[in-house]
């Protein structure tokens, strides 16, 4: 079966996130003083076929340990993993 | 008359060729006027320059952030005024992210950072920096930047190409195109591009690098050239 | 088992009873976190100094020594030239593009912290073969990470070194070197008046649990035994906050609005704090609280250690404080009084109204441990130096050696690399990547510095004093081959762990081996950073002595590529010899890393550089180009490349064409001139004894080794300029 | 009340998306040859003060189109937005 999984990449807590810096800091000359903790990530979005939701998972996250972040400084998440028949 | 053109550069935080570009313009013979981010004020000058660099480190975005800086409520006002606004890679991105430009320029294809010297070709003589070439002209100049590939909307760039936007594309010595000779892989090879009314334009090469034959060719000259004989030309909105 | 807190911090035994004699107590953890920073083998040097003394370090144009943030040279009209090299290679192991980026952050603001404008970087760089794919994924994220930040802070590379070797695979090298420029009168150096009671200021970024321990774990110990606890010492840079504070800092240094500014690096505020303290002779006092945290429920040693990026420490006149604070406010950033230096030796430490730690300043800065570690060369040393390549039978054919050495990853061309550096950003860079030594010029004058950085793993490994002493000569020459006069260096020392007695000898040899060529070649020793513990498990890196040579050429109209052009007379300026121990020849051709490296006769050196600037002063020169890895041929290779221009040599010389081809033998350039300024050169090369030979002339689109082989310039700038990118295709 | 909102920003679906090519063509020589229609975007996220779900969305969604995307090469999707109790 064919599945699509969505997964979110972010720096790891504590450390430096300076985009999200960058952001927050914009934010207030744009009059909005309301907001804080801005945090920028990386998101990816991609197909496998697989035989099942958990082989698909079980890839999805190796190839997230392995290639779409660093464990040094990132953790991901897979947000999202569903089946999408045909296309 | 005897009066030097002044050309504002504006310095944003993270701006880096600001200072390349005052040189350029003291070097073709301008008065360089520096202008500050913070400051809704542009000196009474007869052209805006918005140089390359970094603004706001480019995080987010080229340009997203430094489009809301003061500075460019007047800039804005000054190009729809009719002014002379020309933009440097980073200032490039600025325009177009403050809708000065159509388009937008993203990720070199090969996502890698590019400094290389190339040759663009002038496809226009309607420009702030092309008044005194003609089109065909072949120039000499670097490009230095990793979001340089300019793209847009199928009906901007249907627009952009059958308007006659486009000031410049990547070339061979000789002037021809071809995928080889664009080092972002920007679509149709655009380098450069201009808005309708003819007075605001933004490119991805740096002219200002290549004025002082001390330092490399000289291809940014007529280019320069043409942008002060311009600001002499008209008078300032 | 759980070990005792300051083993656990990396101090010895022996270390914590010298501490608490210091303090006639105990320390408690906030002092001992302190004390394990400051006396960490990175911050303390405690296994190289007693090496370094021995580095000469005087000169008429030496401005400031080692000792200070950055080493100053005077390079006339009352400028200075500010540059050091520092390492970053453990951090860039485990996360090649924040560890390259954050290296070049820090090398930067040492520069800065002088109060120079940096107009220049290079970097100096070695990894595993690109065989495997973990050392392809270490340089992309290396050189992407130098070119991330270096580029976003506007500071042009312009130049660097990309070699490989397997021994780099688990533990890279990173070195970057930064140069700047001040008014020899406003450099900030301790020798300025510091004040009891003046402020200290802290400004730039907040403070995070960044690199917590990062200097004395990360750097003192090897990657291999508990990598986990290493790993979040690798910290984020943010080069947007460092261009702030490179404008920031300058402006302060020029509006004379301060008395001492020093960088926030390894052990943190606690280094900057007690040195500042130290070099005044005086003691401190700060507060804690005053500190700007990125997050909540930071501890003291936290904050004290923490090596948060992007930071500054002012010392301010109490009456000048408000000027300062508006001038970062300016650009944006963050500026608080921290503390104070006040009379006694003590640096005090206070956190919510209570004094969390008390130890004497100099204790911390000066007074750290100092070991003399026993040494001795490696057994197998004499099998490696006796497996000689010099007398190996060979078979491959000279044309087929030739494309093997030519498109060998450490010859080839590293356009890969610094095509994705901003090399003219500043507008200064005269000559950048691709030639022997950059150029970048001095505003508003006709001089330019010239720039090299060269280090020589394979000899240093047969021979470590050869290979410093090489490594010397080499970015000596590479300055001279432009028409510029060296006149100093920094250097980055890389070795594996220095309590092994054969990595200590390596060490000690190769320190010997830079103080008899600075000496000789009259380039004092500026300053420099020591890279210990490169190694995994028992195999270190090869013994690497990184060398950042520094010249001056007084009119850079006057400067000579290496680019050959047509119709020109082809010389070879120096000896060859049968010597190719240790040659890219052995390596790439035969497989082998052995043999005796070739000879250096330091007064040859120096007769060729004062030749070598002669001529290019008296407009001689066609082209001028070091001899080195590789040999002969690929040096007239690489002069053919650039000038896309063939030439046509008859090797000098009996022995079989490779010797001829491939020998390294020191101490030569391949030089073109103008038939019509022939005799001119011969006259001078001969009256200061520099063995000059005819080898041909320059013209045509063809390679020509007269009766040996043949090809096209434009084959072999494919060759040349296509290997790496090939290689990293996979 | 305080809010946390996640925004996923991508790639307009026809424009080059060379970091997600990227990552493709380096799966299979990892072993995954399953995989396809791989696309990166950005990931934001951030808290707000705001008096009710709706006026935070409403404002995620101007800040979202003004500063965090840009209409002309992307388009940004609200994925969640909930209530932070406290901190
Ligand atoms: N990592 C790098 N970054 C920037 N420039 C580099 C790098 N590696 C090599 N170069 C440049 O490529 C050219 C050739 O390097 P190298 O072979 O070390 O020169 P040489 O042998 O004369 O010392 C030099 O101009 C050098 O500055
Ligand atoms: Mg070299």
């Amino acid at each position: 079966m064919r599945y699509r999984a969505q997964i979110v990449v972010s720096l790891k807590d504590g450390l430096l996130d300076p985009q999200g810096k960058a952001v927050e800091g914009s934010l207030p000359a744009l009059g909005w003083t309301n907001v804080s903790g801005v945090r920028v990530g990386r998101y990816v979005q991609l197909d496998l076929e697989a035989d099942g939701a958990d082989a698909a998972e079980d890839q999805v996250r190796r190839m997230a340990e392995r290639l779409l972040s660093n464990p040094v400084i990132e953790t991901f998440d897979v947000v999202d993993i569903s089946e999408r028949n045909g296309a | 008359m005897s009066e030097l053109p002044r050309i504002g550069v504006v310095t944003f935080p993270g701006s880096l060729d600001d200072r390349d570009a005052l040189r350029a313009v003291a070097f073709m013979g301008g008065e360089g006027v520096p202008l500050w981010h913070a400051d809704r004020d542009l000196a009474g000058v007869d052209a805006v320059i918005l140089p390359g660099g970094f603004s706001y480190g480019d995080y987010l975005r080229c340009g997203a952030i430094a489009r809301f800086a003061p500075v460019m409520e007047e800039v804005a006002a000054f190009a729809d005024a009719g002014g002379l606004v020309v933009g440097i890679c980073n200032g490039f991105q600025i325009l177009c992210e403050a809708g000065l430009l159509p388009g937008a320029l993203v990720r070199n294809r090969q996502l890698r950072f590019v400094c290389r010297w190339v040759h663009i070709r002038v496809e226009t003589s309607i420009s702030p920096l092309t008044g005194d070439l003609v089109a065909g002209e072949v120039l000499r100049v670097p490009v230095k930047h990793g979001e340089g590939r300019f793209v847009a909307t199928d009906e901007q760039l249907a627009r952009i190409e059958g308007e006659g936007f486009v000031v410049f594309r990547y070339c061979g010595d000789d002037g021809a195109l071809g995928d080889e000779h664009t080092p972002n892989g920007a679509s149709n090879a655009i380098a450069g591009i201009r808005n309708e009314a003819g007075n605001v334009v933004g490119l991805m090469p740096h002219p200002e690098h290549a004025v002082d034959p001390d330092v490399g060719a000289t291809g940014g000259q007529p280019l320069f050239a043409s942008l002060l004989s311009s600001a002499l030309a008209r008078v300032a909105p | 088992m759980t070990e005792p807190l300051h083993r656990a911090l990396g101090l010895t035994d022996d270390e914590l009873a010298s501490i608490r004699s210091t303090l006639g107590r105990e320390p408690n953890r906030d002092e001992l976190a302190m004390y394990a920073a400051m006396w960490s083998e990175h911050c303390s040097y405690k296994s190289s100094k007693v090496y370094l003394r021995s580095l000469p370090t005087q000169g008429p144009r030496i401005l400031v020594g080692p000792g200070q943030d950055a080493g100053a040279v005077d390079v006339g009209d009352g400028l200075a030239a500010v540059f050091k090299m520092e390492s970053h290679s453990h951090p860039s192991a485990i996360e090649p593009y924040q560890g390259a980026a954050t290296g070049v952050g820090g090398i930067v603001r040492d520069v800065v912290a002088m109060g120079a404008r940096p107009i220049a970087i290079l970097d100096p760089l070695r990894f595993g073969p690109l065989s495997d794919d973990r050392n392809r994924w270490l340089l992309e994220g290396v050189v992407a990470g130098i070119g991330g930040y270096g580029n976003c802070i506007g500071v042009p590379t312009v130049g660097g070194e990309l070699q490989f070797a397997r021994p780099h695979a688990a533990n890279p090298t990173v070195n970057v070197m930064c140069v700047g420029v001040a008014p020899a009168e406003r450099l900030v150096t301790s020798a300025r008046e510091v004040r009891e009671g003046s402020v200290l200021v802290l400004f730039g970024a907040a403070t995070g649990r960044d690199g917590i321990g990062g200097v004395s774990v990360l750097a003192s110990r090897t990657i291999e035994d508990g990598a986990d606890e290493t790993r979040p010492s690798v910290q984020i840079g943010d080069p947007f906050a460092e261009k702030l504070l490179i404008e920031a800092s300058l402006e302060l240094v020029d509006r004379g609005l301060l008395e001492g500014l020093q960088d926030l690096g390894g052990a943190g505020i606690t280094c900057a704090v007690s040195e500042s303290a130290a070099r005044a002779g005086l003691g401190a006092e700060i507060d804690l609280d005053a500190v700007p945290l990125r997050e909540r429920g930071l501890e003291p040693f936290e904050i004290l250690t923490s090596e948060s990026q992007e930071r500054m420490l002012a010392v301010v006149a109490p009456d000048r404080v408000d000027e300062v604070r508006a001038v970062c406010e300016r650009w944006g950033l963050p500026a608080v009084v921290v503390g104070r230096l006040v009379d006694g030796g003590a640096l005090r430490v206070r956190i919510r109204g209570t004094t969390v730690a008390e130890v004497s300043a100099r204790s911390l800065a000066d007074e750290g441990p100092e070991y003399a570690r026993p040494r001795e060369p490696p057994e197998a040393q004499d099998d490696l130096l006796n497996d000689d390549p010099t007398f190996a039978t060979v078979t491959t054919s000279p044309e087929d050696a030739f494309v093997t050495v030519l498109s060998s990853p450490n010859i080839a061309g590293k356009q890969w690399v610094w095509e994705q550096y901003d090399s003219i950003v500043q507008g200064g860079t005269v000559r950048g990547p691709g030639g022997d030594a950059a150029l970048v010029r001095i505003e508003g004058t006709l001089r330019a510095l010239a720039l090299s950085s060269d280090g020589k793993g394979r000899f240093g490994l047969l021979d470590p004093y050869l290979g410093a002493a090489h490594a010397v000569a080499e970015s000596a020459r590479n300055v001279a081959c432009t028409g510029a006069t060296p006149l100093a260096i920094t250097n980055c020392l890389n070795f594996g762990n220095p309590e092994r007695p054969e990595v200590m000898w390596q060490f000690a040899e190769s320190v010997r081996g830079i103080a008899d060529a600075c000496r000789a070649l009259e380039t004092p020793v500026t300053g420099g950073n020591v890279s210990f513990y490169n190694e995994s498990g028992d195999s270190a890196i090869w013994p690497t002595a990184m060398i950042g040579m520094l010249g001056v050429i007084e009119d850079y109209r006057l400067a000579v590529s290496q680019a050959f052009g047509p119709g020109s007379w082809i010389y070879l300026a120096g000896e060859t010899f049968p010597e190719l121990g240790g040659s890219e020849f052995g390596e790439a051709v035969l497989g082998v890393v052995g043999g005796r490296p070739p000879a250096l006769d330091l007064e040859r050196e120096r007769a060729l550089h004062l030749l070598l600037v002669h001529a290019a002063g008296t407009g001689m020169l066609q082209s001028g180009h070091d001899c080195a890895e590789g040999g002969l041929a690929m040096a007239l290779a690489e002069s053919a490349i650039a000038g896309g221009t063939g030439f046509a040599v008859t090797i000098p010389g009996d022995e079989p064409p490779h010797i001829g081809m491939f020998s390294e033998s020191a101490s030569r350039a391949v030089l073109s001139v103008d038939p019509s300024r022939a005799t001119e050169l011969e006259d001078a090369a001969a009256g200061l004894g520099v063995p000059l030979a005819r080898l041909g002339e320059t013209g045509g689109p063809r390679i020509v080794f007269d009766g040996v082989f043949e090809m096209t310039v434009e084959e072999a700038g494919a060759i040349h300029e296509n290997a790496i990118p090939m290689l990293l295709a996979g």
